[in-house]
């Protein structure tokens, strides 16, 4: 039996949720569930001042209706399932490591910030830095898949390490900006200066892009791995048509003003 | 502003601490267990009727303990603090309704660095390196700095005017500009970081000097000569604390020998060099170094003059932070991570650089042992004071794990073979059986500091001293022990009750005030006005940057 | 026919002297709310000095009144204005993770106020 | 040396003279000003000195005694009826957040985060619209600088990057940066090669020996190109096409930049504020710092208001962070874009809002002012202002620098004391917010004591 947890009471100002993390929620009775704490505001409240809880969490944790105040969702989520059935607020599965996410509205700024593992899907769109570093900190997520059905924001991938990003429509400026490694695949546009300051790392559009001037061509070719990608996120429902796996890509090099290591694919028709 | 926090009424009453085993090494009480009674923030013959008691059985009493070398405040611990969110993001330090939150990390919050101090029986702490023009900013800092009494160390050892004047043989003339200098920012010492470096690294193409006869092309002295200048300004003025040196070459291969003709420089005359540790490397110069620490131990043993802190490496995340800015720029370049250089107008370099020291690379465990060797062969404890050189060496946090590794032979082995095999080898660190002893301890952090400082209230509980106490519960793991003392007293006070943290108001002020003849200002001025960027007369620093305040006079003829 | 140009908001001395008299004086007020424009873009457009127009964008829209600037000094598709109230009716809110609004250097529409503003 | 702020006095009738007094205006936070007050007119009637802003402030400042120090919905009250009541609103609020900071002294400043920290509040400057994104960018790769006597005394090469002094900074020319002589620059102007960049020629324009216009939103491409020139990478020419600027004129400019003994670079809100953000400002000052293995290079961003910069350090001092930090959870946190005040009121986050010293109803986006004009706010300043009218409760507070001595810090992190020119009947914003802390703590006692006792009553019934 899975837990349901249905809001009712809308929040005044913005909700800090990290107890709502389906693993943390194992085995516990609904009034369990309900007295859990939350923090409105400078206030402590507890779930139940917001949710009606209803069923068991048996590793998965249903949560319904708008959540775009509610933060922290899923939040050190090591395992189980977290569906949001409808919009989540910021900071969704931060620092996750397993388990799974679903969003099946839209989710906020700050989706998955230095995740290790684990996957998060947002059906709708995602905010301002997915996947990314916190301010200061080098690092963005080290691990597991983020896949944003709609368009991302600005700074998708900061700093990213490892993992996989995937945006079904457009990202905004500065995907990839400070990338250390790991994978970005846009379906739709790039927006401006993608891949700044990367060291290593893939981000991968279907379309063309402007690129800064610190950026080589290397050539043009059918990257063997990319077939597999895209064919995990047509799998995940993403909108990946044959020619994109069979295709060929522009292969450009940079950052050169760093170690020139990393690369933007970018499909050619 | 005003004292930021009120405190509860009555707190300060007379208390009578019993059955405690008291190590006051300056007073020669080493573990006997006496009263010692408290009243209006001083140690007293005895308490009246009707003093709080405190039961201290089984308990080891000392002075509060004294912090001779960090950086706490002022601007380079604000930029680094400002650098750093993702260090102080993990560390929180949440108020409560008589103190205020603040945040950790390497470079904690001014409320947070006092508060933790005090919570690990630390009562008075010494911030190195302040520009003079930055004397207000640390001041400020001071003042929301709780708990603990502090000063700071004014940098004159690259101060342009100053080095004209020695250039131009005006000896006296330094000497009252000296004091001027310190009296204008009411700083407790003078502090010279690698005299002379500072010229080549702004004016040429960042150089450095490296050696302490080099001249420098643009004023014509070496870094020998304006130790020696300070070392008799100081001497002649009898200043409570020497010269206070962080020598030329620190973290060269090699340094060893310049630390030494640092230290020859000063003759019998007092002074104090800092962070010793990253001083006493062996090897050539660019290559790999080794441990030089036997030559400097023998001469600090040697030279009752001398007195040293130790700038001790532990093993984690550190901040360099320094006015030795051509320092700064190389462990930069290791890894090009983030970098702060911040130039002070005539007066000063700077330089900040997110650290790590880890066991496992052969340097880092090389400086570790060094440090570790220099404590274990000094012969003298009240000259080799603990420090980490917060937070350059590591976090003062620290401390209790560092005395446990002073204190316990075996806890060291089990430590010593976690890092750098090849850089232990390098050193005598696992020859040294030497454990020190409570007595040593409370010599080192307490009694050794304040004697070289000259603060005779302070690093003892003979009466009249300043009532700054800390109980801790005897308990064989010595890093559990220092980590968390029982009960804290600090100027009478009991900020720490019962492990609890009760207290909060803003501890003292501790600056000098030297005598100085008043016309070295007209000699001043003209430079000022023709190199400074703000006006003279706004340069002094005024009583109202003062919080409660102690003048510390200078010491007897 | 609405023509598109970029917007960039700063800070001018008239502004700042102003200022000091009084941020909701008159002369305060119109100071921000005037914008500057190049002298081709004006000519072309048919816009005399002190003729109104209206900027609008996504966000919102004001009525300023509008100042040649020498070509050499303004770029043609570039408008200038001092902070204000005016600038804030087009201002977006979103700040992208950093606090700041994107305050200059974005898009309006402008169109001549022609009768009694 | 003297302890207290020194003044001079003439005895020509009730006329003062003060010397070595400090413009706040902006953030060249110039304190060689020598002004003649009138003490019968209270006016300053003269400021020698001063640029043509700093003129307007200290001549326009008109002394208003008579205006009431505390409005409550715009009726005069007391100014103990009008802290209970800001006491009240914010002890009551969920979220409530502070604002401003930027035109008032550091001793207010502390004051104000004081409070925030004690009602678990959100707490953020005028730093977070200014260069606040150059906030970010330092936190992310650092920043080598300086203090401004170094350029006035060394820089040979001074380059202005999005930014117009002549209007914004009026003296950053002459007083620090581009005609004085120093002791490395004694020709001054003479020895100093200057260069603009910006993507229109403003007043500032006629200083530099070089004039970049680039394209409109193009600072970013154009500082990306220079570092990699810098680095002895090679860039194809398209670059004039991408910035505006000929390769030519770029490679020149690197190894200008590669062969001077010490460069500076200013840089102003023409990148904070346009697209890019904080990745313009970090590509400046990664290119300072790049030029530093070649020779000694510094940058520094040029700071607006009289005092944000002693907020930015008092800020950070208190918390660890420089703005954008929340208490709602008992202790400091830093999320730009989360805890800054553009996005608390566009969000509809904040529930209340004290505002010192800053005007955000004036040039806040329309979604910010908008949220401010629903929630009640308290607000602090010396003149009236857009926000100070729709605030539930305001105060009217004496002037910083001209009535109420303290510390600001310049641009450059030096700290100055202020003096005062005459005395104001009006209450300063330290002596407001002290009372009002002092209330907040007296109400949060009483509840902490009620829920003691409440818990205490519940213990003994169960």
């Amino acid at each position: 039996m899975s837990l349901r947890l249905q809001l009712r009471t809308r929040p005044e100002v913005p909700v800090e949720a990290d107890a709502l993390a389906p693993d943390r929620l194992q085995g516990l009775k609904t009034p369990e569930v309900e007295s859990l704490p939350l923090i409105h505001g400078n206030e402590n409240c507890v779930v139940g001042d917001f949710f009606a809880a209803d069923g068991e969490c048996n590793g998965e944790l249903h949560l319904e209706g708008d959540l775009s105040r509610i933060k922290h969702l899923g939040s050190g989520m090591k395992s189980g399932t977290l569906h949001i059935h409808g919009d989540a607020g910021a900071h969704l599965g931060v620092g996750m490591s397993g388990g799974q996410v679903i969003v099946d509205g839209n989710a906020g700024d700050w989706v998955g910030p230095e995740m290790s593992g684990g996957r998060i899907c947002v059906k709708g769109n995602a905010g301002h830095m997915v996947g990314a570093a916190y301010r200061g900190s080098p690092m963005g997520m080290t691990g597991g898949e983020i896949i944003i059905g709609g368009c991302a924001r600005n700074e998708l991938g900061h700093g990213m390490r490892n993992g996989l990003i995937a945006v079904g429509g457009d990202s905004g400026d500065f995907t990839g900006v400070n990338m250390l490694a790991g994978t970005i695949i846009v379906l739709g546009r790039l927006g401006l200066r993608p891949g700044a300051s990367m060291k290593r790392g893939t981000i991968v559009t279907l379309h063309d892009s402007e690129l800064l001037p610190t950026f080589s061509y290397a050539c043009c070719f059918r990257p063997p791995f990319l077939g597999l990608y895209l064919l995990h996120l047509r799998q995940l429902d993403l909108a990946v048509a044959d020619a994109h796996i069979s295709g060929r890509y522009a292969r450009w090099c940079g950052d050169s003003i760093e170690l020139n290591r990393g690369e933007i694919l970018l499909y050619k028709t | 502003m005003k004292s930021h926090n009120s405190t509860p009424a009555g707190a300060a009453g007379p208390i009578r601490i019993v059955n405690g085993r008291i190590h006051d090494p300056a007073n020669g009480i080493d573990g006997a267990v006496r009263d010692l009674c408290v009243e209006s923030g001083r140690i007293v013959e005895s308490a009246p009727v009707g003093a709080r008691r405190i039961d201290a059985a089984g308990m080891v009493i000392m002075p509060g303990g004294v912090d001779i070398h960090c950086h706490i405040a002022g601007p380079k611990v604000n930029l680094a603090r400002k650098l750093q969110p993702e260090d102080h993001r993990r560390d929180p330090h949440p108020g409560t309704l008589y103190t205020r939150s603040g945040t950790g990390g390497t470079v904690p919050s001014t409320f947070a660095t006092g508060y933790r101090y005090a919570s690990l029986g630390y009562t008075t702490a010494m911030e190195a390196a302040v520009p003079p023009i930055g004397a207000r900013h640390t001041l400020e800092e001071l003042h929301d700095t709780p708990v603990i009494d502090k000063g700071f160390y004014v940098l004159l050892g690259n101060n342009i005017f100053l080095q004209r004047l020695l250039k131009e043989g005006r000896r006296d003339e330094f000497r009252q500009a000296v004091a001027w200098w310190v009296n204008s920012t009411k700083a407790y010492a003078t502090k010279l970081v690698n005299p002379g470096g500072d010229e080549p690294w702004k004016g040429k193409r960042n150089a450095n000097v490296s050696d302490i006869d080099e001249t420098n092309e643009v004023f014509g002295i070496s870094p020998r000569q304006i130790i020696d200048a300070f070392v008799d300004a100081v001497h002649e003025m009898r200043l409570p604390h020497p010269p206070h040196i962080h020598c030329n070459n620190l973290g060269h291969s090699g340094n060893y020998a310049t630390t030494l003709e640092t230290m020859k420089t000063a003759g019998d005359r007092r002074l104090h060099i800092a962070h010793i540790q990253f001083h006493s490397y062996g090897g050539q110069p660019g290559k790999s170094p080794s441990s030089a620490a036997q030559p400097i131990v023998e001469y600090v043993n040697a030279h009752p003059n001398i007195t040293c802190d130790v700038g001790q490496v532990m093993f984690g995340k550190s901040t360099i932070m320094t006015a030795d800015a051509p320092l700064a720029y190389m462990l930069r370049n290791l890894k090009k991570n983030k970098w702060v250089n911040a130039d002070t107008e005539c007066e000063s370099g700077c330089g900040i650089v997110p650290f790590s020291y880890q066991e496992k690379i052969y340097v880092h465990a090389l400086q570790w042992a060094i440090g570790l060797e220099l404590f274990l062969m000094s012969a003298d404890p009240w000259r080799i004071i603990l420090s980490t050189d917060h937070p350059n060496g590591g976090s003062f946090l620290s401390y209790p794990k560092l005395i446990r590794l002073l204190m316990d032979r075996e806890f060291r082995k089990e430590e010593i073979k976690r890092v750098h095999k090849k850089a232990i080898s390098r050193t005598v660190l696992a020859d040294l059986d030497r454990e020190y002893t409570l007595n040593e301890i409370a010599i080192i952090s307490r009694a050794g500091p304040a004697r070289a400082l000259g603060l005779r209230n302070k690093g003892h509980l003979g009466p009249g001293a300043d009532a700054d106490i800390t109980v801790y519960d005897d308990d064989a793991d010595r890093e559990r022990m220092f980590n968390a003392p029982r009960y804290v007293v600090k100027s009478g006070r009991v900020v720490i009750d019962d492990h609890e943290f009760r207290e909060d108001f803003s501890g003292r002020l501790l600056h000098i005030a030297p005598e100085y003849d008043a016309t070295i200002v007209q000699t001043v001025r003209p430079f000022f006005e023709d190199y400074y960027s703000i006006e003279f007369d706004n340069y002094a620093v005024g009583d109202s940057f003062l919080h409660d305040h102690e003048v510390i006079p200078s010491r007897p003829a | 026919m609405p023509e598109i140009m970029l917007l960039i908001a700063g800070r001018t001395s008239d502004q700042g002297t102003s200022l000091n008299r009084g941020k909701l004086k008159e002369e305060y007020l119109q100071v921000t709310s005037t914008v500057e424009m190049n002298e081709d873009d004006m000519a072309r457009l048919g816009l005399q000095a002190g003729d109104r127009i209206r900027l609008s964008n996504d966000t919102g829209e004001t009525t300023v009144t509008c100042q040649p600037r020498k070509r050499t000094d303004l770029p043609a598709g570039m408008l200038f204005m001092a902070y204000g109230p005016s600038s804030s009716q087009l201002m977006a809110s979103d700040t992208a993770g950093t606090g700041m609004p994107i305050s200059k250097n974005f898009t309006v529409q402008i169109e001549k106020i022609t009768g009694a503003a | 040396m003297d302890d207290k702020v020194k003044t001079a006095e003439t005895s020509s009738g009730h006329v003062k003279v003060v010397e070595n007094a400090t413009c706040t205006f902006c953030g060249c936070v110039c304190d060689d000003m020598v002004l003649t007050v009138d003490l019968d007119q209270k006016k300053i009637t003269k400021a020698k000195n001063a640029c043509v802003l700093g003129r307007a402030w200290f001549a326009e400042h008109v002394h208003e005694d008579n205006v009431p120090p505390a409005l409550l919905d715009g009726q005069p009250v007391s100014v103990e009826a009008a802290i209970e009541e800001a006491a009240r609103i914010l002890v009551e609020a969920r979220f409530p957040i502070t604002y401003g900071l930027s035109d008032t002294t550091c001793e207010a400043q502390r004051e104000a985060v004081a409070i925030t920290d004690m009602i678990r509040g959100n707490l953020d400057t005028t730093t977070s619209v200014c260069h606040g994104p150059s906030g970010l960018a330092f936190q992310g790769i650092g920043e080598s600088t300086m203090t401004l006597g170094e350029v006035k005394n060394r820089a040979d090469l001074v380059i202005y990057w999005g930014g117009n002094p002549a209007e914004s900074h009026p003296r950053h020319f002459t007083r620090y940066a581009v005609t004085p002589k120093g002791m490395f620059t004694p020709n001054g102007k003479k020895d100093r090669y200057v260069v603009l960049v910006d993507v229109r020629r403003t007043p500032s324009a006629p200083v530099a020996d070089l004039f970049l216009q680039v394209k409109p939103g193009h600072d970013f491409e154009l500082a990306w190109a220079l570092r990699a020139l810098v680095r002895g990478r090679r860039l194809d020419p398209g670059i004039e096409e991408a910035t505006g600027i000929p390769l030519a004129t770029l490679t020149d400019l690197a190894a200008r930049m590669k062969s001077c003994r010490y460069g500076v670079l200013f840089f102003g809100m023409g990148l904070t504020m346009t697209r890019g953000r904080h990745f313009n400002s970090g590509a400046v000052l990664a290119l300072a710092t790049d030029l530093n293995e070649y020779t000694h290079f510094v940058a520094k961003p040029v700071r607006g208001h009289g005092n944000v910069t002693g907020a930015d350090n008092v800020v950070s001092w208190q918390t660890g962070f420089p703005f954008g930090v929340n208490f709602s959870r008992g202790f400091p946190r830093f999320n730009p874009g989360e805890f800054t005040t553009v996005d608390t009121l566009s969000r509809g986050d904040a529930d209340a809002a004290l505002i010192v010293a800053s005007d955000p109803a004036a040039n806040f986006p329309k979604a910010a002012i908008e949220h401010l004009g629903r929630i009640p706010v308290i607000s602090l300043d010396a003149k009236e202002t857009a926000t100070s009218r729709l605030a539930r409760v305001a105060f009217r507070t004496a002037t910083y620098g001209i009535s109420v001595a303290g510390t600001v810090y310049r641009m450059d992190d030096v700290p100055i004391t202020l003096r005062t020119a005459f005395e104001s009947k009006l209450p300063s914003d330290e002596d407001i917010l002290t009372a009002l802390r002092t209330r907040i703590k007296a109400l949060l006692l009483a509840r902490g004591q009620a829920a003691k006792s409440r818990s205490a009553a519940t213990r003994t019934a169960a």
